[in-house]
This record gives structure tokens, sequence and C-alpha cells, in this order.
């Protein structure tokens, strides 16, 4: 989000000595960080599914789910569009394909905060009572907040868009969202099948 | 820059290794080995182990202070003399030998470490694996650590100390729990340590050779009595040992049957329950340090909470510690001895109290 | 608008797939997440390493074709899949019991 | 060089700068790493103070300056303190400075980040100094649970606090990796790069791989501290083993990531002053990155008389010990480059070579907890204290005082007192063996750690130790009386004091704001003592030798 030394050249002088751009690079960096950091949870979850009963994730809703799934995939699909059109220059189509992807994204976060208030309302699952509750609802928190983050950012994406900052040869900022949006996908689709389906 | 481009890079030029380079290096090699030889034998850090374990492991220590005292001369001896045959002549302005350096030497110090360090570590691991190693006689003790004492169970007896007794020379299997946070069981005169965690048994074999009474220590930070979680192994020869466990199971029957001297058994109370952990009390030998001294507590009783006996305030700051906190001190006495204790040992704790005027 | 620089133009190579590509991998991934979901209720011994191997291939699919790891500077795939050589003995280890 | 430099009476201006500056959000990489190295020395004094306590109270058996509870507060702040928010920040705001000078860029990749970076620190230390005032983090630097679950509200805001510092460091790693790879410049080929700069890579490597890891763990603790899940306690079906295996991952890659980069200082420090090249520059250079490499198979050696899997203690055994060959690579290294050159013992030099001198003690007394016998007796046991602070303090701060002492004069213009310098030195090298030698024997002679009291037969083992401790608070003033008095009367530095290579010393002290107004030449790596001459200085030519020149 920050003005990076990378959109510009430094001082007269070319940004890059590994031909890298920064602001890629630095993104690339950071989901190398969150690798790490969805690892240590998920290495946690694992154990605490292995203390809890074998089916201790039959109150889930599985269809409800894989539908909800199946949103944050079209979310990524609409991303990847919009970095396309802007590829071309074709600012409209950006606009309307970063939009559809906040209203996927808000869909899913939606589904997921009815998810929780069912299963924490009706004292199924809560963090309290059972550990596999406890480890559901961190993984799964930790990644809505993810989600969370990637909505605010869509939405302040669609705001420089809609002021025209980028162009055709000018989308870095659009596409290291991409990578950070994907990313969160990328996390959901072993998730979905860790918590959900084993 | 260019102006200066042409004045000479060096003062008189350091040799870079001349005969006395070579004579120090020599000297430094032959005192590492001699000084590591030394300490090895020696070994003034780490001697006296009372167990079979911590005599094996001594042996490893020993040898770990050898090589470490070696390798410490060679690099402080180079450190030294480098010190002493390089300093810069004060008006010597100019620079020293450009070495960038020597790929034998370097192959060098890069292989003989890595063989050293294979070899600790394949003699560390045969120590380990025997005194890993069971043997067919062990006797078990369940250990129970928790705020701020240890509880032994001998199950062969079916008897509860607060005190460890083991057998000379007999093989003891420690299988080591917790009853709340982490603790470590330590004795350090038989080297000997091992973590107790709650819903987990870890396990620790000791050998006792000395006989003796030695410290046992919580190594592990448990809270505000941590410094003071301690509790001793008598090391006894076996008949001894076994006179002791009839004692025990004997005092164990008899305050079943009826109490049969009132103190004597406050005191076993006392010491059993832990109190001894936080709470002075010279009559049961107590020196805990967390809580107030409870030396003479039975004459002060009556005047601290407006409104409550000496009883009351005895029971009920055993039963309930936070409804009066004492002045200066932490809330940290633990809130479930009146689930912990039978109402007859309750009572005879309270009585026991009531008289230490 | 900054004006931008045409050395910062060649840091660029603009051989991102094409709108195709992007559908095809979608139909992709939305086939196997059927897929998982019909495979989860097997109960032969097979579902769990089948299930992990189908999401590692619905992630290599929105990694290699969505994130352009594809496409772009080796260094980037290197960056982000050497941290899953630590994650191995991390997960392992912690499971131990 | 350029006249940004302003002499006169009183302070030499920071090439343009402002006072005011530096108490605001400025995305100036030098102002930053001053912002940084203000604020970690702070820490020091805090966290030295609550060491003073400690020592107090441990000065004569059955003391009763504290209780238990306080001081199990008192050393958990310390601990803390002195890792997260002194010398980690410390390392991070010296690099800050020097290393955009050291390979020729104008500020790092992204200034704004970087600047969040250190803005993120402000709410962590003072999370951190909230949980000393109201209490309750009392159960170590290490907080194992379930004893970190049961303590008081203070905890939470201890966690709180760690996990501001680690985004913080987070984001500073990727700032400095991006600023390495990129804006090296022209001609600054990855081993023409100073060694410290590798450092950096390395260091920032495990940061990015380690810290959210420990991210992780906190959030785990905060959630069930807030909200009961039962993660960590048995009680519930809990695991008190995740902690330990979760934190240590982070944790043992982090004691790297307090030497990687004293490492790297020390390496810079010793050519200046023995006036020679690096001797093996690629190898130390490697070697830093095996470190990192294998600092993170390693961390079960924390673990040895835990309830871990006992089959898993030799293969941790194996990999801890296998550190000591690329670590003696680089001890060795150093000892080549100080043979045969021209040592100036400049207060500088001093802390460089005790350095060398006291990691090695640390470095094996590491080996021998490495070895899963010896650590069944030693571990948590002062002992390890005694390591930790050799390789800590002897280590990491002794070469953060090297580097200080070498770039002062490139921070603020002024020379430092050598006379004040070697009494700090002095005071504070003896202070430290007083201090941390007996605690050796302590341990192995049977006193755990984190204790407020012991018994009497460990009586002069800690008096010892607490008179050294009282020495070295007394080190700290000459150094404090130094550093601020000669802002307004040291000697003018002017551009290179040293004679020194390295594109930092090409520019004025302080450097103007914008480093490098045309691109720098870069002619080789920075130790080309005896082989080309030192730009911009003046040799004396020596009667009788013939020299290198170019
Ligand atoms: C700067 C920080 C730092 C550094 C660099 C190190 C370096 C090492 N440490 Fe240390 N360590 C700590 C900080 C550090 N440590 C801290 C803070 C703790 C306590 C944590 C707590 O609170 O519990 C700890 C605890 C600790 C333990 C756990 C102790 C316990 O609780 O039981 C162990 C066990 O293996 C260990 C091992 C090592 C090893 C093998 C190295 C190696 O990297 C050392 C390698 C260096 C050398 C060996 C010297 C130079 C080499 C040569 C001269 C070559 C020749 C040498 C040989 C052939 C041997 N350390
Ligand atoms: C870099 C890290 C670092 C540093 C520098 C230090 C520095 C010191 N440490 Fe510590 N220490 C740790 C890291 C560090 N420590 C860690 C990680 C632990 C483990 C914690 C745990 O178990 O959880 C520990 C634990 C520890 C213990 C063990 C406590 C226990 O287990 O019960 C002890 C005991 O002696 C101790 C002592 C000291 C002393 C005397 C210093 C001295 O060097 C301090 C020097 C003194 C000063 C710097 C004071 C200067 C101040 C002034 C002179 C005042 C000037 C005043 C004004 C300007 C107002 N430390
Ligand atoms: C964790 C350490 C700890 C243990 C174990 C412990 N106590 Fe205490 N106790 C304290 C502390 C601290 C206080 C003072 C604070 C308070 O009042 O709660 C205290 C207070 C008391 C008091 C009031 C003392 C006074 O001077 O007014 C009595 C009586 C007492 N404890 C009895 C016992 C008995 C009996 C046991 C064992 C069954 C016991 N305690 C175990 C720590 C402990
Ligand atoms: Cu129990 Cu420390
Ligand atoms: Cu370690």
């Amino acid at each position: 989000m920050s003005e990076t030394t990378s959109s510009l050249t430094v001082h007269g002088r070319a940004a890059s000595a590994t031909g890298l751009d920064s602001a890629k690079l630095g993104m690339w960096l950071f989901l190398a960080t969150e690798v790490m950091l969805f690892s240590a949870m998920i290495a946690g979850f694992l154990d605490m599914r292995g203390r809890s009963p074998a089916d201790a994730n039959h109150v889930l809703n599985i269809p409800v789910t894989a539908v909800n799934t199946f949103v944050l995939i079209c979310s990524s699909l609409t991303v990847a569009l919009s970095v396309a059109s802007i590829e071309q220059g074709n600012q409209k189509r950006l606009r309307t394909f970063l939009l559809l992807t906040l209203l996927f994204g808000g869909t899913f976060l939606s589904v997921q905060v009815f998810e929780y208030t069912k299963l924490i309302g009706s004292g199924e699952l809560t963090p309290w009572n059972s550990l596999f509750g406890a480890g559901f609802f961190a993984v799964t928190g930790l990644h809505g907040f993810h989600v969370f983050i990637g909505l605010i950012w869509c939405a302040l994406t669609i705001l420089w868009a809609s002021q025209g900052k980028f162009s055709a040869q000018n989308f870095m900022r659009v596409e290291v969202f991409g990578l950070y949006w994907h990313f969160v996908d990328v996390v959901w689709i072993i998730l979905f099948v860790l918590i959900y389906l084993m | 820059m260019s102006d200066q481009t042409t004045h000479s890079m060096a003062g008189t030029q350091t040799p870079v290794f001349d005969s006395t380079g070579k004579l120090a290096a020599i000297l430094i090699g032959v005192t590492a080995v001699v000084a590591g030889v030394v300490m090895g034998t020696a070994n003034p850090f780490l001697r006296g182990a009372a167990s079979s374990q911590g005599s094996q492991i001594d042996t490893l220590f020993s040898l770990f202070v050898g090589i470490a005292t070696a390798i410490f001369i060679i690099v402080q001896g180079f450190l030294l003399f480098s010190i002493v045959r390089f300093a810069r002549a004060p008006e010597d302005e100019g620079e020293g030998a450009p070495l960038r350096g020597n790929t034998k030497l370097e192959i060098f110090w890069t292989a003989v470490p890595a063989l050293i360090v294979v070899f600790l570590a394949i003699y560390s691991y045969r120590v380990l694996a025997d005194i890993d190693r069971p043997r067919p006689d062990q006797m078990v003790i369940e250990v129970t650590g928790r705020q701020f004492a240890w509880e032994f169970y001998y199950p062969d007896y079916d008897i509860k100390t607060a005190e460890l007794h083991i057998p000379l020379g007999r093989q003891v299997l420690l299988k080591i729990t917790s009853a709340d946070v982490n603790h470590a069981f330590w004795i350090p005169q038989m080297r000997i340590k091992k973590d107790a965690m709650g819903g987990k048994i870890t396990t620790a074999n000791i050998t006792a050779t000395e006989p003796g009474v030695y410290p046992i220590v919580c190594a592990e930070l448990c809270g505000a009595g941590h410094a003071v979680m301690r509790s001793q192994a008598v090391v006894e020869a076996e008949p001894t040992f076994q006179t002791w466990v009839q004692a025990q199971v004997g005092a164990k029957q008899r305050a079943v049957a009826a109490p049969a001297d009132p103190k004597a058994l406050g005191r076993q109370l006392y010491n059993q329950y832990g109190c001894n952990a936080c709470h002075k009390l010279a009559d049961a030998g107590a020196i805990g340090l967390v809580g107030p001294a409870l030396d003479g507590i039975g004459s002060r009783a009556a005047n601290v909470v407006p409104g409550q006996s000496a009883e009351e305030y005895i029971r009920t700051s055993i039963v309930k510690p936070t409804a009066f906190i004492v002045p200066n001190y932490q809330p940290v006495m633990p809130g479930d001895y009146g689930q912990r204790m039978s109402e007859a040992d309750l009572n005879a704790l309270v009585q026991y109290l009531l008289e230490q005027k | 608008m900054k004006h931008v620089d045409p050395a910062k133009e060649a840091l660029q190579p603009h051989r991102y797939p094409g709108v195709r590509t992007y559908l095809l991998v979608f139909a992709g991934l939305a086939l196997l997440t059927l897929i998982e979901v019909a495979v989860s209720y097997i109960t032969a011994g097979i579902r769990v390493p089948l299930l992990i191997l189908l999401a590692a291939l619905k992630a290599l699919l929105v990694i290699l074709f969505f994130m352009h790891l594809r496409y772009d500077s080796r260094w980037y795939a290197f960056i982000f899949f050497a941290p899953l050589v630590l994650v191995i003995p991390l997960i392992w280890v912690s499971l131990i019991r | 060089m350029t006249a940004d430099t302003v002499v006169g009476t009183g302070l030499v201006r920071h090439g343009g700068r402002k006072f005011s500056d530096y108490l605001v959000f400025n995305t100036d990489h030098k102002v930053i790493g001053i912002q940084y190295l203000v604020l970690a020395f702070t820490f020091f004094i805090i966290g030295g103070l609550l060491a003073e306590l400690i020592r107090a109270q441990l000065a004569v058996p059955n003391n009763q300056l504290v209780t238990g509870s306080q001081y199990n507060l008192v050393l958990t702040l310390h601990g803390t303190i002195m890792i997260f928010l002194w010398i980690i920040p410390a390392f991070v705001g010296a690099a800050n400075y020097v290393v955009p000078l050291m390979l020729g860029a104008n500020d790092m990749a992204f200034p704004r980040l970087n600047a969040v970076s250190f803005w993120l620190l402000v709410p962590g230390g003072l999370l951190m100094l909230a949980s000393f005032a109201v209490g309750g983090a009392e159960s170590g630097w290490t907080a194992y649970p379930p004893l970190s679950v049961t303590t008081p509200v203070g905890q939470t805001l201890w966690a709180l606090a760690l996990q501001f510092i680690g985004f913080s460091s987070i984001f500073g790693a990727i700032n400095f990796l991006v600023t390495v790879f990129n804006l090296r410049a022209p001609g600054m080929s990855l081993t023409r790069m100073p060694l410290l700069a590798w450092a950096i890579v390395a260091t920032s490597l495990i940061i990015m791989l380690g810290t959210p890891v420990l991210s992780g763990a906190l959030l785990l603790l905060i959630l069930q501290r807030l909200l009961g899940a039962q993660f960590f306690t048995p009680g519930g079906g809990g695991n008190p083993l995740l902690w330990q295996n979760l934190f240590w991952f982070y944790s043992h890659p982090a004691v790297y990531i307090m030497i990687l980069p004293g490492f790297g200082i020390i390496s810079e420090v010793l050519p200046v002053f023995a006036r020679k090249p690096i001797f093996g520059y690629k190898l130390i250079a490697f070697s830093s990155m095996a470190i990192a490499v294998f600092g993170f198979l390693v961390w079960a050696h924390h673990m040895f008389t835990s309830g871990m899997d006992p089959f898993l203690r030799v293969p941790f055994m194996v990999t801890s010990m296998i550190i000591a060959v690329p670590t003696g690579v680089k001890i060795f290294s150093w000892l080549a480059t100080i043979w045969a050159g021209k040592l100036r013992f400049t207060t500088s030099m001093m802390f460089a070579l005790a350095f060398i001198s006291m990691f090695v003690i640390g470095g094996l007394s590491g080996i021998f907890l490495a070895s899963v016998p010896i650590d069944i007796h030693v571990q948590d046991t002062y002992f390890v204290v005694a390591h930790l602070h050799y390789v800590l303090f002897g280590g990491s701060v002794m070469a953060l005082f090297a580097g200080l002492y070498l770039w002062y004069p490139k921070l603020t213009g002024r020379m430092l007192d050598e006379r004040l310098g070697h009494l700090h030195f002095w005071l504070t090298f003896m202070g430290f063996n007083l201090t941390f030698f007996p605690q050796h024997i302590a341990g192995l002679q049977g006193m755990p750690r984190r204790v407020y009291t012991y018994p009497p037969e460990f009586w002069a083992l800690n008096l010892i130790s607490s008179i050294g401790a009282f020495l070295m608070a007394i080190a700290v003033l000459p150094f404090l009386y130094n550093a601020l008095r000669s802002l307004a009367v040291g000697k003018v530095a002017g551009p290179n004091p040293w004679r020194a290579f390295g594109l930092e010393w090409t520019l004025s002290s302080p450097p103007p704001v914008h480093n490098f107004p045309t691109p720098p030449v870069v002619e080789g790596d920075p130790y080309g003592y005896g082989e080309r001459p030192v730009p911009g200085t003046r040799v004396v030519p020596a009667p009788g030798v013939a020299g290198g020149g170019e």
C-alpha cells in the first residue's frame, strides 16, 4: 500500500539490482512468512485434532462450506481477470472484476460469520467446550481475519482504480493485491480439506 | 583521490609466518593438549556423583571439559599472541599483509571441528543409551509434583510420602507427573532430571551408589514458590530401607485405626500436604518462605480477623485462603485443600496449628 | 500520476496467461472441489491421502496460474516453496507423542 | 566531500536534521536507525536495572528484598526486554543506519514500511512496561503453559507486546532482504558486499521464517487466556508440549537472530583495525547462511528433559553440535584476519577481540548443553544462565559496542573519547566475567535457575556474581557520559576517521540526507587493505617498502 521505491526510479537510478520488482519481491517474501504462520497454526490444529474424538467435525456443515469454498474460488478468478484486464489497459473491466471480488469475498466472510453464530449460539461447537472447537475457531478465525484485511485492501484498490492510478504499464499494486488474495484462497483450499473433510 | 595513488601501502611489512610465529603455534598446540588432558582428568567442576547414571555423566562431562579446554586454549592463545606480536608501532601508518585466504587451512579448520563434534555426539549417544537402559529388578516409584511440594507413592507397598527413600544399589524407575503446572524433578548429586507434566508420565532411572541424604530440587519455574519446592532423597542400605517401609506402613495403619500421637500426626500432615514448602514452622522442621511463618500461629490467630475465633481463622485460611490475605504476601496459597483433605485430616491439622503457641 | 520509467518496463515480462487459461483453471478448481466432497464420503483408508493430494493439486493450480508463478522469475517460486522444507519437521515433531 | 557537516560550537548537525525529526514519523533510514538505537538503549538500561534487582535479591541467601512472584516478574521482564527490546532492535537499528550506506543505496527499499516497523516497536515497548506495572508476566521469557495461562492479566499484555514486536521484526526483515537484493549500487556484486550485509540477509531469512511461528503460538496463548480455549492445558485435553515446540521453533533460530548481526559487525571491525583484508570472505558469508538453515533444525535441544518422545533427542543433539562447524569457521577466520596485521587497539577493536574470546566460552558451553546426558543434569540451572549470558552479553552486546564505537563518528560527526572508552571496556570485561563465570559452577553444583532464594552453600558464588553485576552497571556510566558529551565536544571526525574502506566512509559524517547524490563507484569489496589505497585518505609513505597501489 505504501509508496515503494519500486514504482519509480530512485534518484535517477534503476531501482533493482536483481531485475526483480521490489514490491513484488517484498510481497512474495511476505507470503513466505504467511506460509510459516499458517503452518504453525495447522501443526497446532492437527495436534488438537488428534486429541479429539474422530467424529468431532460432524457438527460442521459440509455442503454449505463447499459452496462457500466455490465462492472464494470465484473471487480468485475475478482477481485474476482484473489483473488481465488492466494488463490490456481496460479500466472499466478492472473495476468491475474488483467489485465482483469484493462481492464474493464479502459473501464468503458473511457465510463464515453466520456459521460461527450458529455453532456458538447452539453450543454445538465453541472455542471453550472442546479442543476441536478451540482449534477450529483459532485457525478459521485467523483465515477469516486475512479475508477481512483482503476486503479492505480490495476496496482501497477499487478506490485507486477509480482515481485512474493504474494503466497497462503500471498496475503492480493490483498484481500485488492479487497475490495476497490468491494466497488467502490457497490457505482456504488446504483448510477446507483438513478441517471439514478429514 | 588520483593524486594519492602513488604512495606505498605498507610500512614495515609484518612477517606472515616466521620462526616466532611457528614457535608460538607449536607452543599453543602443546599447551592446549597438556591442559586439555589435565583438566579432563582432574575435572574440578563436577565430581562425586551418587548414582551410577551420574558417574557415567561425570565421565562424559570430563571428556567435554578436556576437549573444551584444548579448544579454549587454542583460540585464546592465538588471540593473545597476535595482540602482543602484531600490535602496531605508534608511528606505523602502514597496512598489514594482504592475505585473503588459504584453501588448505580453511578445509582444515572446517574438517577438524566436524570430526570432533561427530566423536562427541557418538560418545554422548552411548552414554545416553546406557543411562536409559532398564534393569529387570527395577522398583517403581510414582512422583507427583504440585505447587509447591513433591509427593512420592510406592505402589509396591501402597505408601505415600513427602520424602523420597531409595534402597542402595537397586535401580529405581521414577514415573513422574504433575497435578498442576510443569515442574522438573532433579536430584543434583545423582545428575538426573526430568520434567513433571500434567496428563503425561515421564520416566527416569536412578541407581543410587552412595548412602546419604540428597536434596530434591524443582528445576522448572512453577510459580511463586518454585525456589522453595524442595524435598530430600534418603539413600539407605536395603535392610534400613525395608525397616523404613515397615514403619510407614505401620504408621499408616495406626493413623487409620486411631490417631496415636496427635502432634506427630499433625507434623506428618503438615509435610504431606506440602504446607512445609511455603510456611516456616520449627516444630515440623519446615523452612518455606513463600507464606508467613506459622510459628506461634495458635496465639495470634484469634486476633487477625475480627469476629473469627482462632480455630475459624485457621480453618478458613486453609480451606479458602483468599478470604483474608495476610498483608505483604501474595495470594498464591492453593485453594483446593478443602477438596484434597479429608475432614479428619483437616481437623487434625487445625488442632495441630492451634497448639503452636 | 508518476511518469513511468522505461527501465522499469523492462522489469515486467508481460507473458501472463490469457482469460482462456484462467477460465480453464477455474473450471478445474470447481471440479476438484466437487470430487473432494465426494471423496470425503469414502470410508476406505485412501480417503485422507487422496484428499490431501486433491487439495495440493488445487493449491498448485492457483499458485502456478492465478499467481503467475509458472511465468514469473524462479526466485519467487524458490521464496514461496523453500519454507515448506522447514514446515515438514515442524509439523512432524509437533505431532509425535 | 560535500560540506553538509556544520562545524562549530554545539552539535554537528545530522546532515540537515533537526532534533525534532527524531521524535516523529520519519522515513529516512538514518533517522530510523538512530530512533531504534536510542529506544533499544533505553530498554537496555531498564533491563539492566532489573538485572541489578535480581542480583541484589540473590546477593545473600534468604533475602527478603522481593517476594517470589515479584522476583518471577522481574526475571521475566529482564529476559524479555533484553532480548526483544534491546538486542534485536539495537542490531536492527545499527543495520538500518549503515547497511544502505554500505550498499550505496539512498534508503531502504520501502522507506515508509521501515518507519512503520520502528513505530510498531513503540506500542510493543509500552505494552511491555504496562505488563510490568500491572504484574502477572511471571512465567519466564519462555512463558511455558500451563503456568503462563494461570498467571494474572499482565501476561496477556506481555504476549500482546511480543505480537507488536514480532510484526515489527517481520516487516523489517522483508525490507532488509529487498534492500540488499535490489538496491545495491552498480558494481556491488554479491561477493563484493560487506559481510554485515550477508549477515543481515541470513538474519532476515531467520526472522521471516521463524517469527510467524511465534506469532501463531502467541495468538493461541492469548486466545486461551481470553476465551478459555484449552490448547495448552492437559485438563482440557490440550498439550503443553505444543507451546514448547512452537516457541522453540522460533526461539532457537532467534538466538542466531541475536548473534549473526554481531558476527557481521566483527567482520567489519577487525579488518579496519588490523589493517588487513578479511580472511576467508566466502566461507564466512557461506557459514552465515549455513547457520541460518541449520539453526532451524535444532530447536528441541531446549526440551531434552521434557516429556517429548525420547528418541527425538538424538537427532537434535547431532544437529545442535554441527552448528559448531560453521561457527568455528568464523572464529578461525577472524583469528587469521588479525594474524600478521597491524593491530590498533581502539575501544572498538577491544570489544571485537573480547567478543571472540568471550563468545567462544559461551559457544563451548553450548556444546556441553547439546550433549543430552550433560543437559539432563544442567538443564534449567545456572549453567544455562551462564551460557546464555556468555553468548548474549559476551557475544551480542560486545559486538554491538564494537559497532557503536566504530560508527559513532559516522552517526554523529564526532569522535568518542578513547580513554573513557577503554574504561568502559575494562569495567565491562571484568564485571562480566565476575558475574557470569561463577554461575557455571553454581549450576553444576545444583543451583536451579529462576529461584529467588537458595541454600547457603551457594552464597559465595552468588556474592561474587552480584559484585560483578554491580561493576557492570558502573561500566555503563562512562559510556553514557562519553556518548552524550562527545555529541557536543568530541573531536570532529571528518568523513573517514579510521581510514577505512566501505562506501559509508566516502560520505560526510553525518551523511547528507539523500546519501549518494551520484551513484558511488564500487571498486571491490570493502576489505582491500594493503591492496588498494583507501579512497580519500593520505597515507604517509614508509621508507624502504614497495607497496601495492593501483
Ligand atoms: C546469542 C545467543 C546464543 C547463541 C549464539 C547460542 C549458541 C549455542 N547454543 Fe545456546 N542458548 C541461548 C542463546 C544462544 N545460544 C539462550 C538464550 C539459551 C537459554 C534459553 C532459555 O532461557 O532457556 C540457550 C540455551 C541452549 C541450550 C538449552 C539448554 C537447556 O535449557 O537445557 C542448548 C542445548 O543444546 C544450547 C546450545 C547451543 C549451541 C550448541 C550453540 C552453538 O551455536 C555454539 C557454537 C559455537 C562454538 C562451539 C564455539 C566456536 C567454535 C569453535 C571454536 C570450533 C571448535 C569447536 C568444537 C569442535 C566444539 N543453548
Ligand atoms: C541480551 C540479553 C541479556 C543481557 C544483556 C543481560 C544482562 C544481565 N543479566 Fe540477564 N538474562 C537474559 C538476557 C540478558 N541478560 C535472559 C534471556 C535471561 C533468562 C530469563 C528467564 O529465565 O526467563 C536472563 C536471566 C538472568 C539471570 C537469571 C535469573 C534467574 O534465573 O533467576 C541473572 C542473574 O544473575 C541475570 C543477570 C544479568 C546481569 C547482571 C546482567 C548485566 O549485564 C546487566 C548490566 C547492567 C546494566 C546495563 C545496568 C545499567 C544501568 C545503569 C548503570 C543505571 C544508569 C541509570 C540511569 C541512566 C537512570 N540475567
Ligand atoms: C503456595 C504456597 C503455600 C502453600 C503450599 C500453603 N500456603 Fe498457607 N499461605 C501461603 C501464603 C502466601 C499465605 C499468606 C497470604 C494469604 O493469606 O493467603 C498463606 C497463609 C496461610 C495462613 C494464615 C497465616 C497467618 O499468618 O495469618 C495459614 C494458617 C496457612 N496459610 C496455612 C497453610 C496450611 C495448613 C497449608 C497446608 C495444608 C498451607 N498453608 C499451604 C502460601 C501457602
Ligand atoms: Cu515446581 Cu518449580
Ligand atoms: Cu537453542
